[in-house]
Parts: structure tokens; C-alpha cells; sequence
């Protein structure tokens, strides 16, 4: 009985203990956690470049593109993730609803960035490009998108971030990933504090933004090589 | 916290139980009736209740406590479904009185006090296997059957007590309850069933829907589990599309959800109710005698000074 | 759907409060004070301290030490803090639940608010810099007289970021037992009420965005026009290119 | 007077910027600091104002040691101009002017005042007073960072490269602005340049500081032309150093002969075999370029603009050698036209003559 008492102490260091005993069930957490941080991201991104694209080559279009995404970003996230399966008339339980809320609000980030990123192609290099003879499907792809990866790069790694935070909070209606942790931890904490569980969900949600956040950073070097030349 | 939302529901026997365990009795019984008209400030009144956001407007909440008892409180605060905010809010005196659990362990640990229910606001809340129909095969049946016959109110308690308190593994209380209880021997009566059983997400559910799995399991069953889904508009639908199989669930609120014009208290009316109101590809199996109901709880400092033994007392005019 | 939460908003009752049920006065008042509260004490510790490491170019590693905050989960740090602090708190008092909710909210205004408060005064260009200290200006002086002025168009996008933020991630108020507009969403999903959640939605966006609105407002009469560059038609500008500073970033909840 | 004594900058990882500089700039005199880049003339200009701090020895601002001084309180006292200019964006002209007097604590008023006054005296119209720098080109923002620098009427001015940044037109003419000004206002001057050509032309003397942070040779424009002290000096003075050394000798009187002319509009006259060249000159007797007269005039009776060449340069009786001998070899006529104050013609000289000037003068100065 020792023994037992011991692997379930309720201590806040105890996260590591817990985590080796539930780690089936709890690797299945964050695996559905990651899948939800970096789907919506990724679906995000190929709805945004074309809108950021638009609101980058016809001027007048960047004002209401801009403000439109920025109005769906102060929608609480909370509130999302409850409209949406009404809205589209999905099941109650439809895995997709998460996802979804969330690449709207991947959607809402990335669009400026990379309106933003476009913007930041020097002039001169676009009339070159143009002048060399690039036709604009070409030259968005080949010199517009790769000098404009570091601004969309850095919008990314924010997106991912701020994701994995969000995924949590559908945890608190339910929703199977790490945030599942912090509710069952809090379920737990009556009559008596016990930490581990929600201990255990900071430290593996902390860890994953890292890991993704680093992908990201090893991605973007990836795709620049000349950035990595500067002169000494 | 949405997740015992609607797993609310009656407390009738069970309050009986809870109040004896206090040391009331129901001797009340003849003269609450009418206190409440005897107009001035109710202790009531004075009252801060703690409870989940729809007990405003379930018809066993708010408005239940009114027209069977007359009692009316000062102010609602919305805290969780018999959560830990409830539990917090009332321990910490946020709240006087609460919606809580009858088999919450907190109640023990923090000498909560249950007023009776003796009207029976609360309707019955019987553990019920509810399963689709076309999975339940004999061998099921009696699997499921063996364990709700052995299911009682205090082996509940003691169930969730292990998991909440003594925070052991909801699938290894499962397996210890079973084995304890002489359910657990291998055997082929599901052999060639594909079942998956779903769970609510708080601890008790998760407990009952491990018991299950396990025990089928053990006879012959291909189980999967979808466990800690969150409330019931979340899981009933995934039920009745036949995307779950089989749910733990409790008589009085799978009926209030099915039926919001249903009137049953008493266990064996809920679960006549119930069994008419399922839908034609679910049914309910044979309950248990096991009950976790929705109670009012004060805390012992509470009950003593205002000398609170049955929810009626609360509709007696404030010293 | 959309009806009904017109109706649900329009519906004057709603808006007052009643015996058992808190009016949306009252919520968005007490929304407003999480986010004042919140916003005020990260303005309190971001701003001097991002001039600070801005100015002397020194601790910059607490910059990015705020960054990394922004990968804490909000809701695992909200429960967390509750369960160690709210027992502490006895009797009627919401203390114990809005300790944990502002350190929350906190933290998550102050990483935009210091970065771009850091990266703003750290961006002045350094002729503009050696000028100030070459006239005889003092430390303090150029900070203040100088280097704030010029980054304020940056330290506003902060603030204004983090104010969306504060205000749409306000609504784990409601997880706790505490009021705010998140109050009509947990609400209306506990009572499968989908109008009123709806609604408490609509109203956390409108509510930041008459937020955010306010801000540009103020931003606009507080930035030097030398510095927007919006002049007036009939001056020359000879040189139009504007540097456009964006805040891109946003734990949401 | 800045008197550098032993002054030396050696950065921590052991880099010496400056190496004991000895170095006087007079009273109401420009001096010019020039060198290639490394050679430490910004940071011996920045460890005046102390932006830089000397390693050791000592820097005098007149009888006081600058290290004795408050910073801040040693700066008020120093105009500065800088590169950008590095107005602040955020104030008007006006206001970005009266900095210093502002942190002086004058009154608001009267500084205003007085900026408004700076801002005519740098050539720039009133009404740019309550504009804002980014409204204004790059060489009106150096105007008004010069009339910043001004405004505390400092006795001292520092100026890092102020002109490098526009183009060589508008650095011409802020050169020559800063000359008159100069003349008016007789500040203790040290300016930074990277080039000689503007050394020669603003320094009172000039250091010349080669890399390492030592001074090389300190001169006025004209010795450092004609005697650069080393092989370095006489590198970075350049080439043509002796014919722009002329740039510094008065001509004298030139002894000029008159000029045959045709007044512009008149009928064009016959030319004569010798000399196809014929000078043009307006009412006021101001040259306007040369005719051609062995071209073929059909189609034109008289003389007009487009028939005139305006290749030569013109030549000012008493000015330097430089623009005498200039006027000569530019002329298609081979003859130098000289004029009056006025602009007036008075005659023409041919190379020849300036050059056997230029010898006379040599045997003068090298008995």
C-alpha cells in the first residue's frame, strides 16, 4: 500500500510519474492535440496565401480583407468552437469541429502576414522579376513567395503557438486532447489538491509549442539558404 | 465543465439514506408544506445557492425547490455541475447551499450536510446500461445484468471515492470491483459482439463504463471505448447514431433529456418512463439498485446554526 | 439562428439584471474590469520594463524569457492557479477565483506589450539616438522625450493586441465561478440555450472591437503626425515610403 | 579653441581608434579632420563632445579640461550635426530646432523665436516651420539639422560628415552656404569628411589621420597640396593636387587684351581668315558663349542663342589661378575670358600668359 500511496502522490513533481502511468492515454492526448495544432495551420496557410496574394496585388481589396479576418480573431474561441457544428451542420461530436474553428482563426492570422510578407519583396526585385520575363503565377511562386517565407515564417510560429493553447480550451467542453488533463486534474482536486495531471498537461502543451515552434524555425532556414550567407 | 450537465437529476431514496446517515429523520415531513407562505425573510432568502447554469431552468431545479417546498433563494450562482467549483464555492463559503452529487466524496470529506428530499424533487437516478438494441444479445444482457445486480449506492460511492480520493486508475478500480465481486472469470458469452462504450467525463462514469468494457471484455467481446466525452447533448446524439453502443447512464436525467414534460420520481416509474421515451434502436437494461442523485448540501456550520435538516426547513422564516 | 440571437440581444430583459440571472450590463462591466485590471498591471510591468531593456540594450533575454510565455496553455495555468489559491480565500469574496484569472490574463498581455514596447525603442534609428545624446540630452531624457514618442505607433499595436486578447480570453472568467460576458456563452452551452451562447459571442467581438476602435482612436491624437506621416493633401511629402509595423502574434482562448 | 593633448581611444578588444592625437583647433576656424575609413577621425570628433570617452589624455575646451564637465552640461555648449541630420520625426521644424534652448530651459516663446530666425538664416522659407522632417528632402533636413546645431548660439560646432548623404549638387550648394554662414558667425569648427575635395574647400586646416588613429600631416589646403608630408598624404590628397593647389593663389591683375564682340541679336558679321571665333555678349556687356564664324549660317541673319558654344568658364579679375588657367583651356578659342565683379567682360588671356604667371609666381616662393 505503500507502494501505491507513493505513485499517486497528489505533489506538482509527480507529473512524470503520472504521465508513465496513464501513457497510453495520455501519448493519445497529445497526439490528437498536436494533429489539432498543426492541421488547422497548415489548411490555413493554403487558404490565406491566395487572400493575402489578392489583398496584396489589388490595393483596394487589403482594407476590407484585413478588417474581415481581424473581426474573426475576436470571436472568444470558446464561442467558435460551439458555433460551428450548428452553423455547418455538423454532428455534436464530429471530430472536425476544433479543426475547423481553428482554421478560421489560422486564416484570420495568416492572411495579414502574408499580405505583409508580399509587401516586404523589394519593388526593384519584383520589376526585375518582371523583366527577366517571369509571368506573375511564376514570379509569385519563384521570387514574390520564397523572399517573403521569413515574414510568413515568423507569422507561423505564432499561429502554431497560440494553437496549442487554444486546443486546450476545447478541452474544457469536452473535447478529446490535453486540455483533458486540466479538467480531470480539476475534477480530482476535490476534496484535496492533485496537481499531476494538470501539471503533466503544461509541461507536454509547453513542450509541444516548442517542438512545433522549432519546426518552423528549422523550416524557414530551410527554405532561405541565402539567409544563412551574410557576410562576415 | 459542461460535463455533468443534465447527468443531474433526482435524489428520493438516496436523500432518505444521506439525511439518516446525518441523523435526521423524516419526522419533518407534516409540516414543511406550508411554511413557506408564513411570508417575512426565509433563511432562504438569505441564501446564496451554488449550482449549474441549468438548474435555473430545469424543471427539477430552481423552479422544482419552489413549487414543492416553497423555497426560494436569495441569489443563484452559476459554479459547475456538482464539480469542483461547486464543492470550492460551498467549502469556501462563496455559496450556502449547493447542487452536489450524492456520491461525490466530498460530501464525507468536507462534512457536508444533505438536506431530505422528502417530496422527491429529485427524481430517481438509477445507474442504467442504455445499449443499442441490435447489440444486445443475450450474453450481454446477462453480463450487464450481473453487474447492475451487484451495483449498490454505497459500492458506487466507494467506487468514486477510490478514484477521486485515493486517485487510483479508473480501469483498475474497474477490474478491482469486478474481481472483488466475482465477475471477473473469463468466459464466451459476448464472444462476437463489437461494442463501443462511451463515458461522460467525470470519474464515476468513466468507472461504470470501464466496468462494462471490462466485463465483456472478459467474456469474449470485441470492446473499443470512447471515454471522457463531455455532457450529454455532446454523447446522445453519437448514442442514437449508433456511433456508441453502450453508456452508463442515470435513470432520472436520460428521461428529463428524453422527456422535459416527465413528471416520474419514484425508480421503478422513471424507469417505465424511460424505457417508452428511448428511441425504438435503443433500450434500457435491467438497473441497479445504485443511485447518484442531485442533492442540496449545506455545510455542517450551516445545517447547526440554522438548525437545517430536510430541504423544506429552508423555506422557515430567517431568525 | 441568426434571428434568434437578434432576438436574444434585442430582448431588453437580458440586459438588466433580475433575481437569478445577471443582465448584460452587468456582465460587460465586469468583463471590462478582468481586462482593466489585467491590462493595467501588464502596462505597469511591460512598458518600463521594455523601455528599460529597449534603452540600454541590456536583459534582453527577458524579452524573449515573455515570449516563451506565450506557449503556456491558458486554461492548464487558470486551473493550476485556482486549485492552489482559491482555498485560501474564505467567505463571500470572489478573491480566490480572481487572483488566478488576472495572473492569467497577465500573462498573456504582457509578452506583446513588452516585445513590441522593446522592439520600438530598440528600432529608433541610432542617428536619431546619437543626436538626442549629442545635443546634451540625459538618459532619462532621450528615453523619454525621444525614444518613446518615436516607438509609440509600435507599443500601441502591443497594447492594442493584447486588449483583443484580453478581451476574447476574459471568458475562462466563466470557467470559474466568476461573471463576464463568458458567463452567457458556458451558460447558454450548459442550458443548450445555442442564442444566448451565440450572443455572448457576438458580444465579446463587438466588445473588442469598439475596444480596438477606441484605442486607434487615442493612437491617432497621442502619435506625433511626424511620425504616422498623415499630412494634409497640400503638403509635399517627398518621401511617401510609410514603414508599415504590424503586430502579428496572439495567444487566443 | 579644441586643444587635443595626448588624447588616445583603445577599445577593450585592444583596437586603438585614436593614437595619442595631438591636435589644436583654432578659435573661429574651421578644421577639417579627413581620412580613409579606420583612421578615427568620427571617434576623435565624438570623444569632444564625449559620446566617446578618451582611454586617456585630455581634451580642452578652452581652459577646461571637458572630463571635468557634466556630459550633458559639456554637450549644451556644442552644436552638433550629424550624417542623417537625425531629426526627431516626431517634432515639428520648428521645435526640433529649438531643441537645445528647450532643454536649456528658455522660454518656449522666445526659443520658437529665435529657431524661426535659424530656419531663414540655413535658406529655409518660414512656412516649413511647422512641418514635420519627413516632409522635407534630405538637404533641407541637413539645413535644419545645421540651424539645430545653431541654436543655443554654441561658440563650438561638431559636424560628421553632415553633406555625404545628398547628391553632389545640393553638397555643393549647402558648401557654399555654410562658407557665407561661417563668415557671419565665426564658430570654432571641427568637421569630419571622408572627402578631400570638401577638406580643401571648407578647412581653415586640415588633419589628415591615417589608419590607426594617427595624425599624419596637419596643414592648411594649400601646403597640403603642394607638400604633402608623406607618400600616404600625397596618396590621399590625389593626383592633379598641383593644379587644384592653384585653386588657393590669387591671379593678381591679369593683363588682359580687349575682346572683339557682337552683341547678341545684332547681324551676324564676316569672319576673317585668322580667327573664326568671335565672342558674344548681351546688353550689359556679360559674355554669352562664342560664334563660330566659319559655320554655315543659312537660315539665320542674326546672332541667336542657338548658334553660340558655352563651353568656357569665365574667369573673375582677381581671382585664383586655378580659374584663370580654367577659363583659358576651356574656351574653344583658346582664349580665357575675364570678367569684372559685375559679371562685365573686361578682356581675355591664353593659356601662355597664366601659365608664365604661374612660373613667375614659383620663382617667387623658391628663391
Amino acid at each position: 500500500m505503500t507502494v501505491l500511496a507513493d505513485s499517486t502522490s497528489s505533489s506538482p513533481l509527480h507529473f512524470a510519474q503520472y504521465f508513465l502511468d496513464h501513457s497510453s492515454e495520455d501519448l493519445r492526448l497529445l497526439w490528437s492535440h498536436t494533429w489539432l495544432s498543426v492541421v488547422p495551420v497548415v489548411i490555413g496557410l493554403l487558404i490565406a496565401l491566395p487572400l493575402g496574394w489578392t489583398a496584396r496585388r489589388y490595393r483596394w481589396t487589403y482594407p476590407p480583407i484585413i478588417s474581415i479576418t481581424g473581426l474573426l480573431y475576436t470571436i472568444p474561441s470558446i464561442a467558435l468552437f460551439v458555433m460551428v457544428p450548428p452553423l455547418l451542420g455538423l454532428d455534436t461530436l464530429d471530430p472536425l469541429q476544433v479543426p475547423i474553428a481553428l482554421t478560421v482563426y489560422s486564416v484570420a492570422l495568416l492572411v495579414r502576414v502574408v499580405a505583409d510578407g508580399l509587401a516586404s519583396v523589394p519593388e526593384d526585385t519584383v520589376q526585375a522579376a518582371t523583366a527577366l520575363g517571369f509571368r506573375p503565377v511564376e514570379r509569385f511562386f519563384k521570387v514574390e513567395l520564397p523572399i517573403a517565407v521569413p515574414v510568413i515564417a515568423a507569422g507561423l510560429r505564432v499561429a502554431v503557438v497560440s494553437n496549442v493553447s487554444i486546443v486546450a480550451v476545447a478541452g474544457t467542453i469536452g473535447l478529446s486532447n490535453l486540455g483533458q488533463l486540466f479538467t480531470q486534474g480539476f475534477q480530482l482536486s476535490t476534496p484535496d489538491a492533485y496537481y499531476p495531471p494538470i501539471v503533466l498537461g503544461i509541461v507536454l502543451c509547453v513542450l509541444l509549442a516548442v517542438v512545433l515552434d522549432l519546426a518552423v524555425v528549422g523550416l524557414n532556414r530551410l527554405l532561405t539558404p541565402w539567409r544563412r550567407a551574410v557576410p562576415s | 465543465m459542461t460535463s455533468r450537465i443534465l447527468a443531474s437529476g433526482a435524489a428520493a431514496a438516496v436523500l432518505a439514506l444521506g439525511v439518516t446517515a446525518c441523523g435526521s429523520d423524516s419526522s419533518d415531513d407534516t409540516t414543511t408544506g406550508g411554511s413557506s407562505s408564513a411570508g417575512g425573510a426565509t433563511i432562504a432568502s438569505k441564501f446564496i445557492f451554488g449550482g449549474a447554469a441549468e438548474f435555473k431552468t430545469r424543471g427539477d431545479g430552481l423552479d422544482g425547490l419552489k413549487r414543492n417546498y416553497g423555497v426560494e433563494f436569495g441569489k443563484f450562482r452559476v459554479t459547475d455541475t456538482g464539480g469542483p467549483v461547486t464543492v470550492n464555492a460551498l467549502k469556501n463559503g462563496q455559496v450556502d447551499a449547493a447542487n452536489v452529487f450524492s456520491t461525490d466524496p466530498a460530501i464525507k470529506a468536507n462534512g457536508f450536510v444533505i438536506l431530505a428530499d422528502p417530496k422527491s424533487n429529485f427524481a430517481a437516478q438509477n445507474v442504467v446500461p442504455i445499449i443499442t438494441k441490435s447489440k444486445a444479445s443475450d450474453g450481454v444482457k446477462t453480463t450487464l445484468d450481473g453487474i447492475s445486480a451487484k451495483l449498490t449506492t454505497a459500492g458506487l460511492s466507494d467506487l468514486v471515492s477510490k478514484v477521486q480520493v485515493d486517485k487510483e486508475d479508473p480501469d483498475a478500480v474497474a477490474k478491482g470491483w469486478l474481481s472483488q465481486n466475482g465477475l471477473s472469470s473469463a468466459g464466451t458469452a459476448a464472444k462476437g459482439v463489437k461494442l463501443t462504450v462511451g463515458s461522460a467525463n467525470f470519474p464515476e462514469n468513466v468507472v461504470l463504463a470501464e466496468i462494462y468494457a471490462e466485463a465483456l471484455k472478459a467474456q469474449g467481446a470485441s470492446i473499443k471505448t470512447k471515454l471522457n466525452i463531455g455532457s450529454r447533448e455532446k454523447y446522445y446524439p453519437a448514442l442514437k447514431s449508433g456511433s456508441l453502443d453502450l453508456f452508463p447512464e442515470y435513470s432520472g436525467t436520460i428521461l428529463t433529456y428524453l422527456d422535459k414534460k416527465a413528471t416520474a420520481s419514484k425508480p421503478d416509474d422513471v424507469y417505465t418512463a424511460l424505457q417508452a421515451a428511448l428511441p425504438s434502436n435503443l433500450t434500457a437494461l435491467n438497473k441497479s439498485d445504485a443511485q447518484d442523485s442531485d442533492t442540496v448540501v449545506v455545510t455542517k456550520a450551516t445545517a447547526d446554526k440554522f438548525g437545517l435538516k430536510t430541504i423544506a426547513d429552508l423555506a422557515k422564516p430567517a431568525e | 439562428m441568426i434571428a434568434d440571437v437578434v432576438t436574444w440581444l434585442t430582448d431588453s430583459s437580458h440586459w438588466t439584471d433580475t433575481k437569478f440571472d445577471t443582465g448584460i450590463w452587468t456582465q460587460l462591466l465586469a468583463h471590462l474590469k478582468f481586462v482593466g485590471i489585467a491590462l493595467a498591471i501588464a502596462l505597469l510591468i511591460a512598458l518600463p520594463l521594455g523601455l528599460f531593456i529597449g534603452h540600454t540594450r541590456r536583459w534582453g533575454w527577458l524579452v524573449a524569457g515573455a515570449n516563451a510565455l506565450r506557449a503556456l496553455p491558458t486554461v492548464g495555468v487558470l486551473v493550476l492557479l485556482t486549485v492552489i489559491i482559491s482555498p485560501h480565500f474564505q467567505g463571500r469574496t470572489d478573491t480566490g477565483f480572481l487572483i488566478p484569472t488576472e495572473i492569467v490574463l497577465v500573462l498573456l498581455a504582457v509578452p506583446p506589450i513588452l516585445s513590441n514596447t522593446y522592439a520600438g525603442v530598440q528600432n529608433v534609428e541610432p542617428g536619431i539616438r546619437d543626436a538626442a545624446f549629442g545635443m546634451g540630452m540625459t538618459g532619462p531624457q532621450v528615453l523619454l522625450r525621444v525614444e518613446f514618442p518615436i516607438s509609440l505607433p509600435l507599443i500601441f499595436s502591443g497594447v492594442r493586441s493584447a486588449t483583443l486578447q484580453l478581451i476574447a480570453t476574459a471568458t475562462v472568467a466563466s470557467y470559474l465561478p466568476l461573471g463576464g460576458l463568458g458567463r452567457f456563452i458556458y451558460d447558454g452551452l450548459a442550458q443548450q440555450d445555442y442564442p444566448q451562447m451565440i450572443g455572448g459571442g457576438v458580444l465579446v467581438a463587438a466588445l473588442a472591437l469598439l475596444t480596438d476602435l477606441v484605442l486607434a482612436t487615442i493612437q491617432r491624437y497621442v502619435v506625433s503626425r511626424g511620425i504616422t506621416r498623415r499630412f494634409s493633401s497640400k503638403q509635399a511629402v517627398p518621401d511617401s515610403r510609410i514603414a508599415a509595423v504590424h503586430e502579428t502574434d496572439g495567444a487566443h482562448a | 579653441m579644441i586643444r587635443f593633448d595626448a588624447v588616445t581611444k583603445r577599445y577593450p578588444d585592444g583596437t586603438v581608434a585614436v593614437d595619442s592625437l595631438e591636435l589644436t583647433a583654432a578659435s573661429g576656424q574651421i578644421t577639417v579632420l579627413v581620412g580613409p575609413s579606420g583612421c578615427g577621425k568620427t571617434t576623435s570628433l565624438r570623444m569632444i563632445n564625449r559620446m566617446i570617452e578618451p582611454t586617456s589624455g585630455t581634451i580642452w575646451l578652452d581652459d577646461t579640461d571637458t572630463a571635468s564637465m557634466a556630459t550633458h552640461e559639456l554637450r549644451r555648449q556644442i552644436g552638433y550635426v550629424i550624417q542623417h541630420a537625425g531629426l526627431f520625426p516626431h517634432r515639428t521644424i520648428v521645435d526640433n530646432i529649438a531643441t537645445v534652448p528647450f532643454l536649456l530651459g528658455t522660454d518656449k516663446k522666445e526659443a520658437r523665436k529665435t529657431a524661426l530666425e535659424l530656419l531663414e538664416r540655413v535658406g529655409l522659407p518660414p512656412h516649413f516651420a511647422k512641418r514635420y522632417p519627413a516632409q522635407l528632402s534630405g538637404g533641407q533636413q541637413q539645413r535644419v539639422g545645421v540651424a539645430r546645431a545653431l541654436a543655443a548660439d554654441p561658440p563650438v560646432m561638431l559636424m560628421d560628415e553632415p553633406f555625404s548623404a545628398v547628391d553632389p549638387v545640393v553638397r555643393e550648394q549647402l558648401q557654399d552656404e555654410f562658407l557665407r554662414l561661417q563668415q557671419e558667425l565665426g564658430k570654432t569648427i571641427v568637421f569630419v569628411t571622408h572627402d578631400i575635395d570638401e577638406a580643401i574647400k571648407l578647412g581653415d586646416q586640415v588633419a589628415v589621420l591615417r589608419v590607426g588613429g594617427h595624425l599624419a600631416q596637419l596643414a592648411s589646403p594649400v601646403e597640403l597640396l603642394s607638400r604633402p608630408i608623406d607618400a600616404f598624404v600625397a596618396g590621399f590628397v590625389g593626383r592633379d593636387r598641383g593644379y587644384r593647389a592653384l585653386g588657393f593663389t590669387t591671379a593678381g591683375t591679369l593683363s588682359t587684351r580687349g575682346e572683339p564682340t557682337v552683341t547678341l541679336g545684332a547681324a551676324i558679321p564676316k569672319g576673317t581668315d585668322t580667327d573664326t571665333w568671335l565672342l558674344v555678349v548681351d546688353a550689359q556687356q556679360a559674355p554669352q558663349g562664342w560664334l563660330d564664324l566659319g559655320a554655315d549660317f543659312t537660315g539665320h541673319e542674326t546672332v541667336s542663342d542657338e548658334l553660340l558654344y558655352r563651353g568656357g568658364t569665365l574667369a573673375t579679375q582677381g581671382g585664383t589661378l586655378r580659374a584663370a588657367l580654367d577659363a583659358c583651356l576651356s574656351s574653344p578659342s583658346g582664349r580665357g575670358v575675364v570678367v569684372d565683379d559685375g559679371g562685365a567682360l573686361i578682356g581675355s588671356v591664353t593659356a601662355r600668359e597664366v601659365l608664365e604667371l604661374i612660373e613667375a609666381r614659383e620663382t617667387e616662393r623658391q628663391p
